[in-house]
């Protein structure tokens, strides 16, 4: 199984693989205080219908004057009226992007990087695990699945944050809760009054579902602490590394392998990942990770 | 040159929140006449003012800079306008040194109720700035004798 | 002097009194020494002490963490006064290995001279207030003030005042002119403007002059601030010359004009020009000299009622 | 008969007024006492007696310290995106084999995968006539990494010293294309290359500095984790970006954005992953530490590069050891790499 099925993005309509394409901010939706979901489509219309990604690719957004920073597409390649991504106010180009209005126009190079290996995936049961906005690129795969579902498996979901009001799309949870065919837990780290959901860390609600590992793949993605703790519970109920898939964060600027910051071993997450399994994490290096 | 007359010189001004920035504010409510030519940023006190924020304001093109806080002694958080006048002292100091105009960069204190000193420091500051003409200090285009003909806008 | 350094060095290491040493050891190019941090006491039979140590070894202190033994010049013993000042180093954390310096050598100094590199060179050896440079066969000599480093020439205080073992007589002081500055101060504002807009131009933002500054101690510089971003970090004549300007704003009262910054320089600028005004400019407001009292209070935090006020309103 | 031409050193200034004509002309000059390729200004050749290297590394003409990628501008419309005017072909004179490596070095980062549309036109439009290495610094160390200070593949013309003349080696069939067009180049003897290539050998013999480059990936992927040994080597460096920005083969780099009043531009600029800020996220920093910073600088050159691409990111120019405020040493430090063995090497 490989998930490095890298080649080079063919959505450039100029020769230059720098120049953003104007995208226009068509909604926005206020995830958490903190985080918001920006819906977007190109200014110039044959392009968007040209655009092809796949789950687990990610863009270069641009605030023009303040920079570039990369963002995984969250909406799922099935639903295509528009695109979405989730960004998370932590920086200068995350505070400006959080600043912008409905109509506001941004740039957008890519999609970059691989995908979620979605042959590897078909006909076994997947088990998603997610932590705060680590559910933005589990969600295009979860409506991906979804929009196939005959293909798959067994779907359970495990998806935690810090509190109530820290879960992220919640529209999709309250969907997906009612989804006969896909098991959906959502937990918080510290609930309050009106909270009536499973209270814990997701590792540790993980290991009280205990998804069995057989036929199974399970996706992770969530802050770095969390990715920690849920690969030995993973490995705990005797999922192989191969088994296991994340998608890495790094600094990136360039998205193509180029600007060098984003390298970890011989491997450019930007253009070789974001998505990984724990096999192939393990195998870099490990105290790079 | 004769943009001179036509010319009218934008500065900037870090006014302390307890003392020149309600004096400014008295000078405004009081119709006080002082020359429109200062935008103002209110800071908690002349101490918040690092001397980045000078070379800040010169580099976006204003053409002088004033700092302002309350009266030696007077200081709402007891030393800050000390410690501002230290920094302010040997920032002018080595910027003229670097080659930039002394008129460029004014030092004062005004309290809340001298809206009168407020508009004689501003109206200075401008009439000084007027002599030494546009900051173009960090504009491209330097000619061979060390001048320099791009106007920035 | 070596051989003292090295037993010194070594009773402390095995007596417990430090954790490290800070020293120098010979370099891996001719003429040149190299820091030597370590625990080992066998590596005190490495430390060296000759015309070449250039560095200022106070820089590594911040970084390092227990009880440390260093080697200092009279420069780097006012740059560990100045950083005990600021509280970065406890004054009883440190055994300062005081060096009476006679002046660094400057490489680029004796190349100019010789109209040679130093890897075609052969010796350079100093000899009292001499330089002497053997060239294929022949010997040049040189007067010391020719080829020592210019911030040596203006060197206060080249025995360390501030030192827990001192390894040799005490120097004097050479003070010589700073022709550098003089010549910039004659020129007119507009013409020092261009003259710094030039030198910065070629800046390329390596962030040496800062990294090898004892007085640079900033967790985060300005101009890796993003909220608001300050300037571009990218090596624009403009931006650069923000950074030396508020650089040597921010340590004013900290810089000991060591000319590390000049000397690490890959492109040359004469960053020295820059320093040593602002320590004149200092001294003459403030009568502020650093690193000269550990027990005087930091400039910045500072104040007396009546000073500095000729150009207030 | 010979393949070969020669041009007498004297006229050297003749055949750079001619390409002049074509290219903009680039030559080793010293400017404020820094030593860099530099528009030939049409007269001076005297770089030919003093120049053993520069200090800016050639790279700067093809990967500038800093470059525009693009402006724009916003109006009713919104934004437009405009990018600058194309630079005219480059002719650099007097590169050494190290820095012509180099760029082949750089060239297989920036044609990887995606094309890089800055750098590689300017290369690709570019000439390199390189002259031959006879005096190396006590830094070098070129012929550890298969590079010979006086010869290379990687210009299109390659010169060597031989007394009053230069042999002139035409390498490539740009190369060769200029020398049609040249006129002042004699037909090579016999004799000139026989001196040519006893020059070329005493060049190599110059070279004293060694490293061990054979096994050295895996040598380096073994010892990667031992954090003793990296934090040992990384003590004395002051995190300064001399050794990378530099070097003539790295080239990292950052992108960032300006706007005043409606207008801006996109800036590309050299980077360095001696910079914490390198690699800093908002919640995390993998390379926060200086051994860390370190470690992935030895390792990507002389590791992770060659598992990638089948060459060293390094030519042994040595300027990273040159100029260190430190004198950290490269190539001790790969001395001094524990011997291990090996783990299974991954892609």
């Amino acid at each position: 199984m490989t998930t490095t099925n890298i080649s080079p993005s063919r959505f450039l309509a100029q020769d230059n693989v720098y120049l953003p394409h104007i995208a226009v901010i068509e909604r926005i939706i206020e995830e958490t205080p903190g985080i918001r979901t920006l819906h977007f489509n190109f200014k110039d219309k044959k392009l968007g219908e040209e655009f092809t990604f796949k789950s687990g690719q990610f863009g270069e957004y641009s605030v023009f004057g303040i920079g570039e920073a990369p963002f995984c597409i969250s909406s799922s390649p099935t639903r295509r009226d528009h695109l979405e991504f989730t960004a998370q106010r932590v920086g200068r180009v995350t505070n400006a992007l959080h600043r912008l209005g409905v109509g506001a126009e941004i740039g957008f190079r890519g999609p970059y990087g691989n995908s979620f290996p979605l042959g590897y995936l078909q006909g076994k049961n997947l088990v998603f695990v997610g932590g705060g906005i680590g559910l933005a690129p589990l969600r295009s795969l979860i409506w991906n699945v979804i929009d196939n579902r005959d293909k798959y498996k067994n779907i359970a979901l495990i998806y935690g944050a810090r509190s109530p009001a820290d879960l992220c799309f919640k529209y999709d949870l309250d969907a997906w809760g009612k989804n006969k065919t896909i098991k959906s837990v959502t937990t918080v780290d510290r609930g309050d009054e009106s909270w009536t959901g499973k209270v814990g860390v997701v590792p540790k609600i993980l290991e009280e579902v205990a998804p069995s590992a057989k036929n199974a793949v399970a996706i992770v993605c969530g802050p770095p602490i969390m990715i920690r703790f849920t690969f030995p519970v993973l490995t705990k109920l005797e999922f192989t590394p191969e088994q296991m898939l994340t998608t890495l964060e790094k600094r990136m600027k360039c998205g193509i392998g180029k600007c060098g910051r984003c390298n970890i071993g011989n491997i450019y997450v930007c253009r070789d990942g974001p998505v990984f399994t724990y096999a192939q994490i393990k195998s870099f290096v490990s105290s790079e990770y | 040159m004769k943009q001179k007359t036509e010319w009218e010189p934008k500065l900037v001004g870090f006014l302390c929140k307890w003392c020149s920035y309600a004096g400014a504010d008295l000078a405004g409510t009081s119709r006080k006449k002082y020359p429109a030519n200062i935008r103002i940023i209110k800071v908690p006190c002349s101490g918040r003012v690092d001397p980045l924020f000078i070379l800040k304001a010169l580099r976006l093109g204003f053409d002088g800079v004033v700092v302002s806080g309350c009266h030696p002694g007077e200081c709402h958080y007891q030393t800050g306008n000390y410690r501002a006048r230290r920094r302010v002292a040997i920032t002018k100091r080595f910027l003229e040194y670097l080659g930039v105009e002394p008129q460029r960069i004014q030092a004062s204190w005004v309290s809340a109720s001298e809206a009168g000193k407020f508009a004689e420091v501003v109206t200075e500051v401008t009439t000084g700035l007027k002599e030494v003409g546009p900051n173009q200090l960090f504009s491209e285009g330097r000619q061979e004798d060390g001048t320099k003909t791009t106007e920035r806008s | 002097m070596e051989q003292k350094l090295r037993s010194e060095v070594k009773a402390l290491l095995e007596q417990g009194k430090v954790d490290w040493i800070i020293g120098f050891e010979p370099g891996s190019l001719k003429f040149t020494t190299t820091p030597l941090i370590t625990k080992d006491k066998n590596d005190a039979e490495r430390l060296v002490i000759n015309p070449f140590i250039v560095n200022n070894l106070a820089n590594f202190l911040t970084e390092i963490m227990g009880r440390v033994g260093i080697v200092a010049k009279g420069c780097d013993s006012r740059s560990i006064v100045s950083l005990i000042q600021d509280n970065k180093v406890a004054r009883e954390d440190v055994v300062i290995l005081g060096v009476p310096c006679t002046g660094v050598i400057d490489l680029s100094k004796v190349e100019k001279l010789m109209g040679k590199d130093r890897d075609e060179l052969n010796d350079i050896a100093r000899e009292g207030d001499k330089v002497i440079i053997r060239v294929s066969g022949k010997k040049k000599e040189f007067p010391s003030t020719q080829v020592l480093f210019n911030h040596c020439l203006a060197c206060e205080s080249p025995t360390p005042k501030e030192y827990d073992i001192l390894l040799g007589e005490p120097t004097p002081p050479i003070l010589a002119a700073q022709e550098r500055i003089e010549k910039l101060k004659q020129m007119t504002p507009e013409q020092r403007w261009g003259f710094w807009e030039k030198e910065l131009s070629r800046c390329i933002r390596c962030y040496a002059c800062r990294n090898v500054c004892p007085a640079c101690f900033c967790q985060r510089c300005f101009v890796e601030e993003t909220e608001p971003q300050w300037v571009l970090p990218a090596p624009r004549w403009q931006d650069n010359l923000i950074f030396q300007i508020v650089r040597n704003i921010h340590v004013a009262g900290r810089c000991t004009d060591c000319g590390e910054c000049e000397r690490a320089c890959p492109v040359n600028i004469p960053l020295r020009s820059l320093t040593r005004e602002m320590y004149d400019i200092v001294g003459e407001l403030f009568q502020f000299k650093a690193g000269m009292d550990k027990d005087a209070l930091p400039l910045m935090t500072h104040y007396e009622e009546k000073e500095a006020e000729d150009f207030f309103r | 008969m010979t393949n070969n031409k020669k041009v007498n050193k004297k006229d050297i200034g003749k055949l750079l007024s001619q390409w002049s004509q074509e290219f903009a002309v680039f030559v080793p000059s010293i400017e404020s006492g820094v030593a860099t390729m530099a528009r030939w200004e049409g007269k001076d050749t005297s770089f030919l007696d003093w120049y053993r290297n520069t200090v800016i590394p050639p790279k700067a003409n093809f990967l500038p310290p800093m470059e525009e990628m693009f402006s724009f501008r916003k109006d009713r419309e919104g934004y437009n995106i405009e990018l600058p005017p194309n630079g005219g072909k480059q002719l650099i004179f007097g590169i050494r084999p190290c820095d012509a490596r180099a760029l082949a070095i750089i060239d297989a980062n920036f044609k990887d995968l995606y094309q890089d549309p800055y750098y590689l036109p300017r290369r690709s439009s570019a000439v390199l006539i390189g002259v031959g290495c006879t005096n190396p610094y006590d830094s070098c160390f070129c012929t550890s990494l298969g590079i010979s200070p006086a010869e290379s593949a990687d210009v299109d013309l390659m010169l060597t010293d031989i007394g009053d003349e230069f042999l002139v080696e035409e390498v490539t069939d740009k190369g060769k294309k200029l020398t049609a067009k040249t006129s002042g180049l004699k037909e090579a003897t016999k004799d000139d290359e026989t001196r040519a290539k006893e020059i070329k050998e005493t060049s190599y013999n110059k070279v004293t500095r060694k490293i061990n480059a054979e096994g050295i990936v895996d040598k380096l992927l073994a010892s990667f984790d031992d954090q003793d040994y990296w934090e040992k080597v990384a003590a004395k460096c002051i995190s300064c970006g001399i050794c990378t920005l530099l070097c003539p083969t790295c080239y990292c780099f950052d992108i960032n954005d300006e706007l005043v009043r409606q207008q801006g531009a996109r800036f590309r600029s050299w980077d360095s992953c001696a910079f914490p800020l390198y690699t800093k996220m908002p919640m995390e920093n993998p390379r926060q530490e200086k051994w860390r910073r370190v470690r992935q600088k030895v390792c990507h050159k002389f590791g992770f590069f060659p598992m990638n691409l089948n060459i060293i990111a390094c030519t042994g120019c040595g300027r990273c050891i040159r100029l260190c405020p430190v004198n950290w040493d490269i190539t001790q430090v790969l001395e001094s790499v524990p011997v291990r063995e090996a783990k299974p090497q991954i892609h």
